[in-house]
């Protein structure tokens, strides 16, 4: 069964070239991927998660503004209803920050994993295959969120 | 129907007070007591004069910060120990989207913590008076350097500031740097930023704009770029700009590099009018830099030793740390000094380098192959022209973010590493140019033993990171 | 009367149990033990092999500490984060003025103190053991790199201990070292340094020597450098030596750099004998660097630049830190690592420069000149006629500290910064060749409105520090 | 009264050369060099001071050996009766040492003036006539220390 994710730079970032590689990468990994290119906010994030059921939301963010970007982004998937394994990954601080500190601060902002910008690809792929395998279905969730 | 005519005065007028109503600081711009400014300059201060006397590669960096104190100890470090000879401004993200508010509520922050939060100089915030302390400051020429796609308001401000060279253009700050403006609309407004400096020069005051000509920064090929500069180069000069710097970044291949920028200068003097002074800027790589600050000095010591051979009137430097963030002062001082070093040492020798004429005229048949095709899109006019290319494809740059253009064209480097065009989509080419171009990059697929696809792209894009030139095979590599 | 033949064996045998007399750890020496020793290691750490075999330039950089462990510590950082294809140990200073005693105390220094005073590491100290327990613990070959006069007991101890390549030789490692070591003395002492090596190498132990191609480092005209590379090969070859490796050292002018290695190359190959495989090494700029990191990367990007264009079999990289002192592991990782990059990326680039060709035939018409003068003055015998012309003057070096060489002859660099000869003294040369030379410099005084002196050669030895390759007077600079 | 300065590189050192630079800055402005060359040891600098009535000594090392090489120096030259200025330079240390830590290393020594690398001969030339001119006078000296 293939599985989709979602993929896209968060705010006013342009950086493109890192979610083609993505892209391509994540498709040819057997993945359907809805590209969402960038400069997305974060309710078009949340609509495609919920239009294309998504397993997976892939953020990226190359410019230096993802804290700001990404301020409130797991509410706004809440309330949309969207229940997806969610990664960001790229040049996540402004300036030459130390990555544990970023790190910390990402997966505050409620996201699953948090890479940085020497992630290759396949790394990334490797992580989402595990995490996709040890979720449990949609009635196992309903059974113990009940 | 928007046409490369210049805008009349009194709508100049117009959209100069419309604009300057966008935000507070707006109200602060006077023409008459800005052009007194600027005449009390001294000649260190004058951009265009400085750029244009040079006698070698003028040295400048990228390097913006929130709060003025800290972006006038910036811009005096990076004179100082890094002996730039130009200096930048590097406008903030928000402020290139207008959203003057949010840049306000991070200028507020990093003034507060001191955290800056914001990735640039908020000049519009800081208003005519903040630009001036800061060029008053300085005892350099600086230049707005920022990627906005309405960019209106900032020109009307920064040019009242004092600042007298102002980087971008209606593609280059649209198409590599947002997803949804068109171009029609991003022409209009630039019309506006260039007419406003034309009013300047009118007045003595000539301001210097910059055509930002990397691009996507990722294996542009030479002539997509140049016929882009030279359409810029023509709006603007429409506008009454005097003083035009296009630009070009480094793809690696020397060669083709200095092919490039020879051929960027001829064609520039050949396409603008007379009147206009056309000087070049190189851009030292600008794709993905290796994440390794030493591997990043030998990318910086290529670009400057390719500078020393082709000798444009500037050179924008990287740091080592490039690949990271932001860099430190102290980097960004570094990757300044270190391309001084190359250039000084490299630039009396003489390098005539076998191969770069035929290389230049490959890149000058292929741009004039761009322009033809954009004039006929126009019917002569060049605005119309370059919308209705860009629309159909005939005009089209690699990895393009923006819904404006098809961003379809496909680069790939040949088995010298010059960057050629593996997909060709719609861009309007001769076909012997393009037997040309598969050819080379045919010789490049049997030399690896595997097909050209967009895993050759891939792995070109991310060669320089890795310590190549070209994305060969994995495989292949025994060592 | 001392002449290019070869030691007899029993000679051989008399000297080496000699000179294994002059220290403790001379004892530990035994040839057949060694040779076993040496066939038991793998492929990776047969230093004539890799070398040969390889199909880009492999990086090597200089390192040496006091302590075994230290020292092993150091080698496995230059490998593994510098990713040094070569590896190196440096002795220190007094074990190359055959101060055992001095060389045992400052060992112990470092033992107990952990402070390092000693330059080097102290090989002979070390003894057989230690040697093998540093060539064990690193997967990599290891050269021996000093400086000494007479380095027989090192060799004796370090051959032993498993290294297979020996840097120096009779002239370059006496002419720019010492001051009153005789000629004829250390050509004997060599004789035995390289007859052991071809001992090995007749059991199938192929040692590599390496003779110092950058001399005084400071503005060696490339056919001076050559000559004597030649001299040394020869005297290797003689004597049985079957894989040499002959230096030269950046003088920075692209041109003038690349053609000298080909034709180090060419002549090497064409005057020794077919029998030994000739390689050449390229060394990083080896005069005075700039006090400062960022424009020292800027020299080394030069030289990583020259070295993809000529590719010679081995580069021997300098670090940021030159001026300063002895590096750290780190910075002299990060020399390697820049170095690696420009090559990388630019190796596979076609980059021919004009005037290469001529460049090297008046190199290699020099070298001849100096090369027939060495046979006239030995009649024949190229041991005679080193002695002889180096007495005479014919053969000479520029800032030779050596009372063996008159050090009269002076360099400077032409107006396109090739390294001439200013001051020829009594080197023999061909008129015609001399008034080459003359018409450069004056052309360089012209453009500098200037007599050539003293002072040209001063400036010219400090530009490279001062962020320049050729010296220009002060005044002149209006920048 | 043009005076004299003895010049010299100590210890087994070889680099020539600084020193070449250094007699001819010196030579050049005025002074009467008498230069030693490399590899000169603590007595060849004291004899020459002694026959050429020296009113300095320069001191050059660059290889790293420095201070070994110049224990007991000042000894020496007080044993031979030289009563000159003495200066050291080059590069005093071994690795990427502090300057300041060299300098008090060396003027503990006894040496009068420590100078790196960076320096340019002129300020050595500077310092060594303001240094002269300062000094009393043979006479003034025997007054002063009877
Ligand atoms: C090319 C480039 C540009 C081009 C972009 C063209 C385009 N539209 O794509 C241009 C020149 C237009 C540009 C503009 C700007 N840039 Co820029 N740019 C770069 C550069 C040199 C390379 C980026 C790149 O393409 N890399 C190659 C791709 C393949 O790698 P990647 O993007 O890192 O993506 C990989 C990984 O990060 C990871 N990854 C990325 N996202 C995700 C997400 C997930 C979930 C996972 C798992 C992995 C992952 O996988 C990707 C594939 O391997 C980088 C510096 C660098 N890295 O060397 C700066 C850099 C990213 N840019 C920077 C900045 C500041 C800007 C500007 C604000 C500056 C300006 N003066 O104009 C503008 C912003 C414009 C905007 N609105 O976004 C900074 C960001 C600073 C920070 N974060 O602290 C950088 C780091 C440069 C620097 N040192 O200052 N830039
Ligand atoms: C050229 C050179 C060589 C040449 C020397 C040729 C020769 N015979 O002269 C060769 C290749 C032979 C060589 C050998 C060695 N070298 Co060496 N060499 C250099 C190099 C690159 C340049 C030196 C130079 O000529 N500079 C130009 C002159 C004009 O400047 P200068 O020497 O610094 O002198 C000026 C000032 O220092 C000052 N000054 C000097 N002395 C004095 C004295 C006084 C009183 C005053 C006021 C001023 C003053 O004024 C001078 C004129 O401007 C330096 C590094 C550098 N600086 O870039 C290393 C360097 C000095 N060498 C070094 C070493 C270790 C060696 C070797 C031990 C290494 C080896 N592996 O072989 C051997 C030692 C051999 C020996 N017995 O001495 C180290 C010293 C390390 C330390 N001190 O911590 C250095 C710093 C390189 C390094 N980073 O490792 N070297």
């Amino acid at each position: 069964m293939s599985q989709t994710v979602v993929l896209g730079v968060i705010g006013s970032d342009a950086h493109v070239v890192g979610i083609t590689i993505l892209e391509q990468a994540f498709s040819a990994a057997g993945f359907d991927v809805i590209n969402l290119g960038v400069q997305t906010s974060q309710e078009e994030f949340a609509e495609a998660a919920v239009a294309h059921d998504a397993e997976a939301v892939l953020v990226s963010s190359l410019y230096g503004h993802a804290e700001q970007d990404c301020q409130g982004f797991h509410e706004v998937l809440e309330d949309a209803g969207v229940d997806a394994v969610t990664y960001i990954g790229g040049n996540l601080a402004v300036g030459q920050d130390e990555f544990e500190r970023t790190r910390r601060t990402f997966r505050k902002l409620g996201f699953d994993r948090v890479f940085d910008s020497e992630t290759d690809p396949e790394d990334a792929i490797a992580a989402l295959r595990e995490d996709l395998q040890i979720r449990p279905t949609e009635s196992e969730r309903a059974t113990i969120s009940s | 129907m928007i046409r490369d005519e210049r805008i009349p005065a009194d709508e100049l007028r117009r959209i100069d007070e419309e604009i300057r109503s966008n935000w507070s600081t707006g109200d602060d711009v006077d023409f008459e007591d800005a052009v007194a400014y600027h005449e009390s300059l001294p000649d260190s201060k004058r951009f265009a004069d400085v750029l244009e006397s040079a006698d070698k590669p003028l040295l400048q960096p990228r390097a913006g910060v929130p709060r003025l104190d800290d972006q006038i100890e910036l811009l005096e470090y990076l004179h100082r120990e890094g002996k730039a000879d130009l200096l930048p401004t590097t406008i903030d993200s928000y402020t290139r989207d207008n959203e003057y508010e949010k840049a306000q509520q991070g200028l507020e922050k990093a003034r507060e913590t001191g955290d800056d939060t914001l990735n640039g100089f908020p000049a519009v915030n800081h208003g005519v008076d903040g630009c001036r302390e800061l060029i008053d400051s300085i005892d350099a020429p600086i230049e707005v350097r920022h990627g906005t796609p309405d960019a209106r308001l900032l020109a009307a401000i920064t040019f009242a500031g004092g600042f007298q060279s102002f980087e971008g253009g209606p593609i280059s700050y649209n198409i590599p740097y947002t997803k949804r403006h068109g171009l029609e609309e991003t022409i209009e407004k630039w019309q506006f930023v260039d007419r406003l400096a034309g009013a300047y020069t009118e007045r003595g005051v000539r301001i210097n704009r910059e055509p930002f000509g990397p691009l996507t920064g990722t294996l542009v090929p030479p002539s997509i770029a140049i016929a882009i500069m030279i359409v810029e180069g023509q709006l603007a000069a429409t506008q009454g700009v005097r003083s035009i710097t296009l630009g070009y970044g480094q793809v690696g291949n020397v060669v083709q590099d200095v092919a490039a920028l020879n051929a960027l200068k001829k064609l520039g003097n050949e396409y603008l009018p007379d009147e206009v002074v056309v000087t070049t800027v190189f851009h030292e790589w600008m794709g993905g830099f290796p994440p390794d600050e030493a591997r990043a000095n030998g990318v910086i010591g290529l670009g400057g030793m390719t500078a020393a051979i082709a000798q444009p009137d500037k050179v924008i430097t990287k740091s080592p740390q490039e690949f990271q963030g932001v860099p430190t002062k102290e980097a960004n001082s570094a990757g300044l000094r270190t391309t001084r070093q190359v250039i000084d040492m490299a630039i009396e020798q003489k390098i005539d380098i076998d191969g770069i004429a035929e290389e230049q005229d490959l890149i000058e048949r292929e741009t004039r192959c761009l322009m033809d095709t954009i004039f006929e899109h126009g019917d002569g006019d060049v605005v119309q022209g370059t919308i209705e290319a860009f629309d159909s494809g005939a005009l089209d740059v690699p990895f393009a973010p923006s819904d404006s253009a098809k961003g379809a064209v496909l680069p790939a480097r040949d088995d010298d590493g010059r960057v050629r065009i593996f997909e060709w989509a719609d861009l309007e080419m001769d076909d012997d140019i393009k037997e040309i171009h598969k050819a080379r990059l045919s010789r490049r697929a049997d030399t690896e033993g595997r097909k050209q696809s967009f895993r050759m792209v891939a792995d070109d894009v991310d060669a320089i990171s890795d310590g190549k030139l070209i994305g060969r095979p994995q495989s292949t590599g025994d060592v």
